[in-house]
């Protein structure tokens, strides 16, 4: 093998890596696809049935790209989606880190639940947020349940955690008291 | 030099120039010894007066380095203790600046809390009046610096810090962010305007006010867009149901030098840029392409240009 | 001595049976009124304290109101059940409302028809108690906007109805009040109060009184400018609607406005204590109780919490939210005014009820109000003047070092302030407060006021909330826990003459269901893991419990069927704020679920489901 | 003792050489390259290791400066930009400026204390090539994009897990985490060597300055560099497993980084430094025929700065709002440092008054040395006063500053060191011409790019901008500021082409050619294997202008590898003591521990898997081998 021809191919190689890794940049313009939603704008879906809606090119941009994530973090807290469904645990609106989906999971349903809104109160956020906005809140959505690759998730963010209080009083069983010392029934 | 707006600037000029003085003797002692070493060759070469000579003027030179040194620090402390002695711990006017990613949200805090003024990206204070400028971060560590006030103080998240500032000179200054603060800490800036207190309060009228009603058909469209669309999920603008803290204040956004924290001048054209390509204008700051077509980014720049 | 008391009170209840059967053959004819009756003669011991004399303790055939009289007192004059027999209560028959959502509302009984408001979708079931098993006589079914559900801050419920002059009142989560022909089901009138696309909800219990149905709204966590309004119960047109903030004449305050404290008086404060344009988002709703004194002509009620939580961002005294009115029921003109929490640091809404009483207070007779704040506070006021009489924790307080008596003010602990951008630990009481909107009983039999409620403690982490339409605009991230002891609930029997409790009941779980006394010297309420329990008023032991299909946040109520004897109902359906951890299906690994019962809550699926269910006891015969 | 050969007068000369060339040469070929643990083929790899970073360096250098020449300039995006400089600042610190002194340390201290080969030889080796494998996770990191980007400094919450999204940061963390192992790895080494392994004779006051400046450097090693484990373990433990101690809501503290990661990094500064000084006392000592004079003086200043080193580190943090008081104690420690400095400089200067001054390139050095760095240590004076640093700080003068002090006072006086021991690795001397153009076109970019930026910054420019508006009075200094590094960049060259025109002749170097007094110039150049055939004896700080030869000392095995260990402080002979033969283990354990890592960037499991190949090296590694142990010196 020559040595311009070795030159080449660690070249090509070099270039295979290079294209490999954009997961981490810090692309603040919107992805290279035209600007469309993924589903069309009435609600495709049946009760029991998952909705299949077509594949997007963008869902694994944005789910694989850590920025894009934190975007989505970011926003998550400033268009209050935690007021409702707090940090994946819910609230006013549904758990968003259990594996229940009542409008499908896949990034390009969650696209289209934020877009659309849903009948129980999920307000619509069309021309609220734009489109890059949403899919960066749908794969934050979606790693709330862990279901992207782990190593695009950050660990937490700067606010207060979401875990057990550090001051949390014994979580020993309590046994109703009765002043009179009486417990249980009287039949 | 750009000190000298304020009384920081002021002592620093004095104390800046007590350094250069100290230093720059020490520096030309340096090299005209080490010249006149070299230049001189060996004339005290291997002799035992030579090295006598030497010990005896190492105790001098240290002798002379301590002196200098001690001048100096007393003069540091000295020039650190007027400034905190000219100006009272609690001034009469307190300004509370909370630095975002990358803009600086500024509110004039007020014992009527109806009269609490909130603005962005412009710092308006009145010459001659001490104020203190409460600082805290929302994100990362940021850096409160206006070069030409002097001092400087970072704003720390979970932190309060302050600043107490004594404006000496009026005019128009940049302010700008000092620490590393991400993606766009280069666009991170703040107009500082310090005047006369009567026009400062005329100002502090102005801006108390809520936003002018949008005055002709394109505008009110405009409006109309701004209320409907993206903005109201980030801005504010006082006097209509855009109330959101994401981005800056827009209220008197037409009243202001620049856009998007020092990035542009405050231009009709400036503003057809940022609001078409934020992201090509300031990569990687959080205000998004929403993609107006022209007819719509027509009517938004005329109403945001109505912001007076 | 015994007997002849034995002798007395079966004397008395015979003639109130007498009393009320003749009430019943009215009632089938014409509308009941609360009848001002004779106080009933208290046990020896008791504190003193009495029902407001100017409203009276009512009749036992019905219950008309949510907190059974004007006076909100949820006593029952009947006696048939007692704690001799008590523990011979049994089911008399069940209704399912077909609703998994919290069940926090009092049933109705007027005339042998018992009337139930579901949570959402609000149907209205009126059952007929005069045939075996109570059957459906009518449903109402007001088919609310479904998008209603996203924007209640703490699940679906609805607190219940009210009677009056052969109507039904009450409200939907969408904001309507509706009025329903008692005896048919057929809508009168409906009118429409808020909007729902700015976060608007309605979950209060009406108050009827003097022609007028007064009702207000939610949504203090979605920064919605809380009002209470007055609707003319004939023809639903609105009387007056006053706001929680905002210009002196919003606020309906005019030259009839004596506050009795110097930091309520000024003008314009609705809008001075805010920065500019913060009280149009600023909250104080009137989602909680009203009492009325009709001596007065006065209402009573309490404003929520101001918007958004994070109090940095609303620097001032964010007035009239977190305090009392007393308005005049015609014009709805403010008389007085007391905040409770100036500057509201935790969520501290006023809302509780306002529980009238005639007690003595340093040795004087006096006409107060006795509200045990969820501040942790146990209020007793003149209800003449607004002035605080007294202000006393009933639990383990550390937010606060007091209230000064001289000013009005609280004292809020310099050391648990919120600050943002840092989490602030081991504040008590929580969020929820020691005692939520779940209201408490009074006995004029022992004069104590039996107080169902919270031992909890909280994290609180502020951050600046962005205030979008229609979404919560809260700027805190919180999380409870049980304070001191480990209990999370506590059923306390409180002394509010001499200001400190008689005895107290510990329980695991926070105690969210309402209290019932009755005039068999027994205490009811209900336990979140579903146990329906009687108590003794004055040992506060346990004399009888049933364990029910779910959680239990209702209002116990009692009246006297149209065969003559007494019944307990209770409606059970486990939801409201801590319950929505099962109702909603939350997951309750994130400790910030439900606005902060994430993790407080993480033993409750496993100890109740969810689904709602009425319950309607009667002694075994 | 049978079959135990030792020198002495049996055994000399060309047979003696003969053998211990035998036992000191590493294996042959490919599997000797790898195992060797001969402290110069480690020394010589990690100096050109650590060049070549300073090349890497430069060129980031040099495309910043091409961004910053005009104003909103477009050549390069702020979040390139920001990898950029952040992979600059980190590039010189961590991979070049320590590195090379502790390399130049690796080579040189051995010769100088006139044994063979270094202490913990196979620890040597490990150092190197966990070095070598952090640098390339660094660089490889930034050549697929995921290079750091917060800043060299890696200030919290901007480094933690929201702001810093991704593996960038990871990488920078972990390649810390090497680097760490490696610098202590070496300085524990060196404080071995220096305090064990002298030649009989040289008692601490006989020691050449040089040893000094690496003995007090080791030690400060030593003691920094776990604050910056610590707080670059905790970065990690926030950024992998979610603690919290960097988060301000959760009652962690961002400034605890500041504290942690300048209470390393500011000694850090004079870990670069005093080694120079090092370098400046030799190559004073030897182009002006004389001692430097007050020699207690100068090892008296040597150890009060490291020692004040370690008050200092909040001047970087006047800007935080600390305490006013804790303010005024920082301001004086600063100061404080100027005295040992100026210490320093007096005596270079006294002794080129009473020496005869040879103005050879790395005498030119020198000179630049005191042109330049006295300058960074004036203006290092003015940053110490509070005022005067709070506008000051975080601007081009700071810029300037620093690079008056670590090119200036560091980089310098190594240019100068390569020139003057380039004999003593390769056998060959470089040219005075192509040097001395090397060094005034060095000199005057350096002056040319960075004395401007003392004013730039006065003028109010922030540092780590990627771009800044016009007409702030900035774009003329700045285009001077890339016209200079453009010039410096010419210097470098002419320098790199130097060394590659010197490689090609043949070694024609004398053991001894700049007529020099420490010991390294007694052993061939390049020296062999063994450094030297007999152990030397000194007898004073310049053994090798006494008169006569260089007495040795004899007794130690030929056929096995043994060194001779002196007391601490009087280097009398104590022990022989075995000196390890080459082994693989060291390479393989630094490649577990590198898998170890590297993956713990992914998951913190990697960290519990990766423990048991690193377990089984290391395991093979300490094996005993059942070979004697260290003996008393008989004699």
């Amino acid at each position: 093998m020559s040595s311009r021809c070795r030159a080449r191919l660690a070249a090509l190689a070099a270039l295979a890596l290079l294209s490999a890794c954009d997961r981490e940049e810090r692309q603040s313009r919107a992805q290279p696809v035209p600007e469309t939603l993924p589903t069309p704008r009435q609600s495709i879906l049946q009760p029991g049935v998952p909705a299949r809606t077509a594949a997007d090119p963008r869902a694994r941009a944005y789910e694989n790209n850590s920025y894009q994530m934190s975007q989505g973090q970011l926003l998550y807290q400033k268009m209050n989606c935690s007021g409702c469904h707090a940090h994946g645990g819910g609230g006013m609106g549904p758990a968003l880190s259990d594996a229940e989906w009542r409008y499908g999971g896949s990034m390009e349903e969650i696209v289209a639940t934020i877009d659309q809104g849903r009948p129980n109160g999920m307000p619509s956020w069309r021309g609220k947020l734009t489109e890059q906005q949403m899919w960066q809140l749908a794969a934050y959505v979606r790693s709330l349940s862990a279901q992207p690759r782990q190593d695009v998730l950050s660990s937490r963010p700067d606010a207060p955690s979401s875990t057990e209080p550090a001051t949390l009083q014994s979580r020993q069983p309590v046994v109703p008291s009765s002043p009179a010392g009486v417990q249980g029934t009287s039949r | 030099m750009t000190g000298g707006g304020g009384l920081q600037g002021e002592q620093f000029n004095r104390l800046f120039t007590l350094f250069m003085g100290i230093t720059g003797f020490f520096y030309v002692l340096v090299i005209v010894g080490m010249l006149a070493g070299i230049a001189i060759r060996g004339r005290a070469a291997g002799t035992e007066r030579g090295e006598r000579l030497a010990r005896t003027a190492l105790l001098g030179w240290i002798a002379a380095v301590v002196l200098g040194l001690t001048v100096l620090t007393v003069g540091s402390y000295a020039s650190e203790r007027r400034v905190s002695a000219a100006i009272p711990a609690r001034p009469p006017l307190e300004v509370q600046i909370t630095a975002n990613q990358w803009w600086w949200d500024i509110t004039y805090k007020n014992a009527v809390p109806a009269n609490e003024l909130r603005t962005a990206n412009e710092l308006h204070l009145p010459v001659g009046v001490p104020v203190k400028v409460t600082l805290k971060s929302n994100d990362v560590i940021h850096s409160f610096w206006i070069p030409s006030l002097a001092g400087k103080q970072d704003l720390i998240p979970g932190r309060v810090n302050d600043l107490l500032l004594l404006p000496t000179r009026t005019g128009q200054f940049r302010g700008q962010c000092a620490e590393f603060c991400g993606t766009q800490h280069a666009h991170m800036a703040l107009d500082v305007t310090v005047e006369p207190v009567a026009s400062f309060r005329r100002w502090q009228q102005a801006q108390l006010a809520p936003a002018a009603p949008p005055s002709t058909p394109l505008a009110q469209a405009g409006h109309d867009l701004v209320m409907s669309q993206q903005c109201a999920s980030c801005h504010a603008i006082a006097g209509t149901p855009a109330s959101a803290r994401f981005g800056p204040d827009l209220t008197h956004l037409a009243s202001r030098r620049s856009i998007a924290a020092g990035t542009l001048p405050m231009t009709r054209g400036h503003l057809y840029a940022w609001i078409a390509d934020p992201q090509g204008v300031k990569p990687g700051n959080n205000m998004p392409y929403i993609g107006f077509d022209s007819a719509k980014l027509h009517a938004v720049v005329a109403y945001l240009q109505g912001l007076k | 001595m015994k007997k002849q008391r034995l002798v007395a009170m079966l004397a008395a209840a015979a003639a109130l049976l007498v009393i009320s059967a003749i009430a019943i053959i009215v009632v089938r004819s014409r509308a009941p009124q609360p009848v001002a009756q004779a106080p009933l003669t208290p046990y020896a011991g008791s504190s003193g304290a009495v029902t407001a004399r100017s409203v009276g303790d009512g009749d036992d055939g019905q219950w008309t109101m949510a907190a059974k009289n004007f006076a909100s007192t949820r006593f029952s004059t009947a006696t048939e059940i007692n704690t001799a027999n008590v523990s011979r209560l049994k089911v008399a028959f069940t209704f399912s409302t077909g609703v998994a959502k919290g069940h926090e509302a009092a049933p109705l009984v007027v005339g042998g028809t018992m009337y139930i408001v579901a949570p959402f979708p609000n149907n209205v079931y009126a059952l007929d108690l005069t045939k075996p098993g109570a059957p459906t006589k009518w449903t109402y079914k007001p088919r609310p906007l479904s998008a209603a559900q996203g924007v209640a801050c703490c699940d679906v419920v609805n607190r219940g109805a009210a009677y009056a002059n052969g109507r039904i009142f009450f409200n939907t989560l969408d904001n309507r009040t509706i009025a329903l022909d008692a005896a048919t089901g057929k809508e009168l009138w409906q009118t429409k109060l808020g909007e729902i696309n700015l976060g608007e909800t309605m979950t209060m219990a009406p108050l009827v009184a003097e022609g007028k149905v007064i009702v207000g709204n939610s949504g203090g966590e979605l920064g919605v400018r809380g009002w209470l309004a007055a609707l003319d119960a004939d023809s639903g047109k609105i009387a007056w609607r006053a706001y929680a903030t905002g210009p002196d004449k919003d606020v309906l305050i005019g030259n009839g406005y004596h506050p009795f404290y110097a930091m309520d008086r000024g003008r314009d404060l609705g809008v001075t204590t805010w920065p500019p344009e913060a009280w149009k988002q600023g909250g104080g709703n009137a989602w909680g109780w009203v009492s009325y004194d009709p001596k007065t002509r006065l209402v009573f009620y309490g404003t929520g919490n101001p918007g958004p939580w994070n109090p940095e961002q609303r620097p001032g005294d964010n007035k009239f939210t977190t305090g009392v009115f007393a308005r005049d029921i015609d014009t709805g003109a403010a008389r007085w005014y007391y905040q409770t929490s100036p500057h509201d640091l935790f969520d501290h809404d006023s809302v509780n009820e306002q529980i009238l009483l005639d007690m003595p207070v340093k040795g004087r007779m006096r006409e107060v109000m006795v509200r045990p704040e969820r501040n942790g506070y146990f209020y007793v006021m003149d209800r003449g003047t607004g002035e605080v009489l007294s202000a006393t924790p009933f639990g383990h307080v550390t937010a606060y070092k007091g209230v000064d008596l001289k000013s009005g003010r609280l004292i809020p602990n310099p050391a648990m302030e919120p600050r943002e951008g840092q989490v602030v630990r081991g504040i008590c009481p929580s969020a929820p407060g020691m005692k939520d909107w779940n209201p408490a009983a009074f006995s004029p039999l022992t004069g104590l006021v039996y107080i169902p409620h919270n031992n909890l403690c909280m994290d609180w982490g502020s951050y600046e909330a962005s205030y979008i339409a229609g979404t919560p605009y809260v700027g805190a991230d919180v999380k409870y826990y049980a304070g001191p002891g480990g209990n999370r609930g506590v059923f306390t029997a409180w002394d509010p003459v001499r200001g400190r409790p008689v005895w107290e009941i510990k329980e695991d779980l926070p105690v969210w269901s309402g209290a019932l006394t009755t005039a068999g010297g027994l205490v009811f309420y209900g336990t979140m893991d579903g146990w329906f329990k009687a108590v003794d008023q004055r040992s506060g032991k346990l004399l009888w419990q049933f364990k029910t299909g779910s959680g239990i946040i209702g209002q116990p109520i009692s009246y006297r069927g149209p065969d003559g004897h007494q019944y307990v109902a209770v409606l059970a359906g486990v939801g409201g704020w801590p319950g929505a951890i099962v109702s909603n299906n939350l997951n309750t690994a994130d400790a910030t679920a439900a606005n902060g019962w994430g993790v407080a809550m993480a033993d409750l699926p496993q100890k109740t489901t969810a689904g709602g269910m009425l319950y309607v006891f009667s002694l075994s015969r | 003792m049978t079959g135990i050969a030792r020198d002495g007068e049996a055994l000399k000369g060309a047979e003696l050489e003969g053998r211990l060339d035998r036992t000191w040469r590493p294996a042959p070929g490919l599997w000797g390259w790898l195992t060797t643990v001969d402290h110069k083929d480690i020394g010589r790899r990690y100096i050109y290791t650590a060049m070549t970073f300073l090349i890497l360096g430069s060129i980031l250098s040099v495309a910043m400066r091409l961004q910053l020449a005009r104003p909103e300039s477009g050549l390069i995006s702020p979040a390139r930009y920001n990898q950029i400089f952040t992979m600059h600042g980190t590039t010189m610190m961590f991979l070049f400026a320590v590195p090379v002194m502790e390399a130049a340390a690796i080579y040189v201290i051995p010769l100088m204390m006139g044994t063979r080969n270094i202490a913990f030889p196979r620890l040597n080796a490990f150092s190197y090539w966990t070095y070598l494998f952090g640098a390339l996770l660094l660089w490889v990191g930034f050549v697929l994009n995921v290079g750091p980007d917060a800043g060299w400094f890696m200030y919290t919450p901007l480094s933690g897990p929201q702001f810093s999204p991704g593996k960038r940061t990871d990488i920078w963390a972990q390649m810390i985490t090497f680097t760490e192992v490696a610098g202590l790895a070496v300085a524990i080494e060196l404080t071995a060597t220096i305090l064990k392994f002298r030649a009989p004779g040289m008692s601490l006051n006989r020691m050449p300055l040089y040893a000094w400046a690496i003995l007090v450097t080791s030690i400060m090693i030593i003691l920094s560099l776990p604050a910056v484990a610590l707080c670059s373990g905790m970065l990690i433990a926030d950024r992998l497993i979610g603690t919290q101690f960097f988060n301000p809501f959760e009652h962690g503290d961002p400034l605890l980084w500041q504290h942690l990661f300048w209470f390393f990094a500011h000694p850090e500064v004079y870990i670069i430094f005093l080694p120079a000084t090092g370098f400046v006392s030799q190559i004073v000592e030897t182009f002006t025929g004389r001692p430097v004079i007050a020699y207690p003086a100068m090892v008296l200043a040597v150890v009060a700065t490291g020692f004040l080193s370690f008050g200092v580190w909040v001047h970087h943090m006047f800007a935080t709002g600390l305490p006013r008081l804790g303010y005024d104690f920082y301001t004086a420690a600063t100061m404080a440092v100027a005295i040992p400095a100026s210490i320093q400089i007096f005596c270079w200067i006294a002794t080129m008054w009473l020496g005869k001054p040879r103005y050879a390139t790395p005498f030119l050095y020198v000179i630049a040395f005191i042109v330049t760095f006295v300058i960074g240590g004036l203006s290092g004076v003015m940053v110490a006063s509070v005022p005067l640093d709070l506008q000051f700080h975080d601007t081009y003068f700071v810029v300037a500053h620093f690079h008056y002090v670590l090119v200036g006072g560091a980089v310098f006086p190594l240019l100068g060191a390569l020139t003057y021991w380039f004999p003593k690795f390769s056998g060959r001397m470089l040219s005075e011409g192509l040097g001395k153009l090397a060094f005034w076109l060095i000199f005057l970019g350096f002056n040319i790019a960075f004395f401007p930026m003392h004013i730039t910054g006065m003028l109010g420019m922030p540092r780590r901008v990627y771009t800044y508006p016009a007409n702030m009075g900035w774009d003329g200094l700045n285009m001077l500021s890339s016209i200079g590094v453009g010039v410096i960049v010419l210097g470098g060259l002419v320098f790199l082409a130097n060394v590659a025109l010197t490689l090609r002749r043949p070694r024609d170097a004398a053991p001894n050619p700049w007529n020099a007094a420490s010991l390294e110039w007694a052993a061939a150049s390049p020296p062999p294997p063994y450094n030297f055939p007999h152990v030397p004896v000194v007898r004073s700080a310049t053994p090798l202008w006494e008169q006569g030869p260089l007495p040795v000392m004899t007794g130690l095995r030929v056929d096995d590898r043994e060194l001779l260990i002196t007391t601490a402080i009087d280097a009398r002979p104590d022990i022989r003591y075995p000196s390890p033969e080459g082994t693989i283990w060291p390479l393989l354990s630094a490649i577990a521990l590198a898998a170890l890592f590297i993956g713990s960037i992914f998951t913190p499991w990697a960290v519990v898997i990766g423990l048991a190949p690193l377990g089984v090296a290391f395991l093979a590694w300490f094996w005993p081998k059942g070979s004697p142990t260290a003996e008393p010196v008989i004699e």
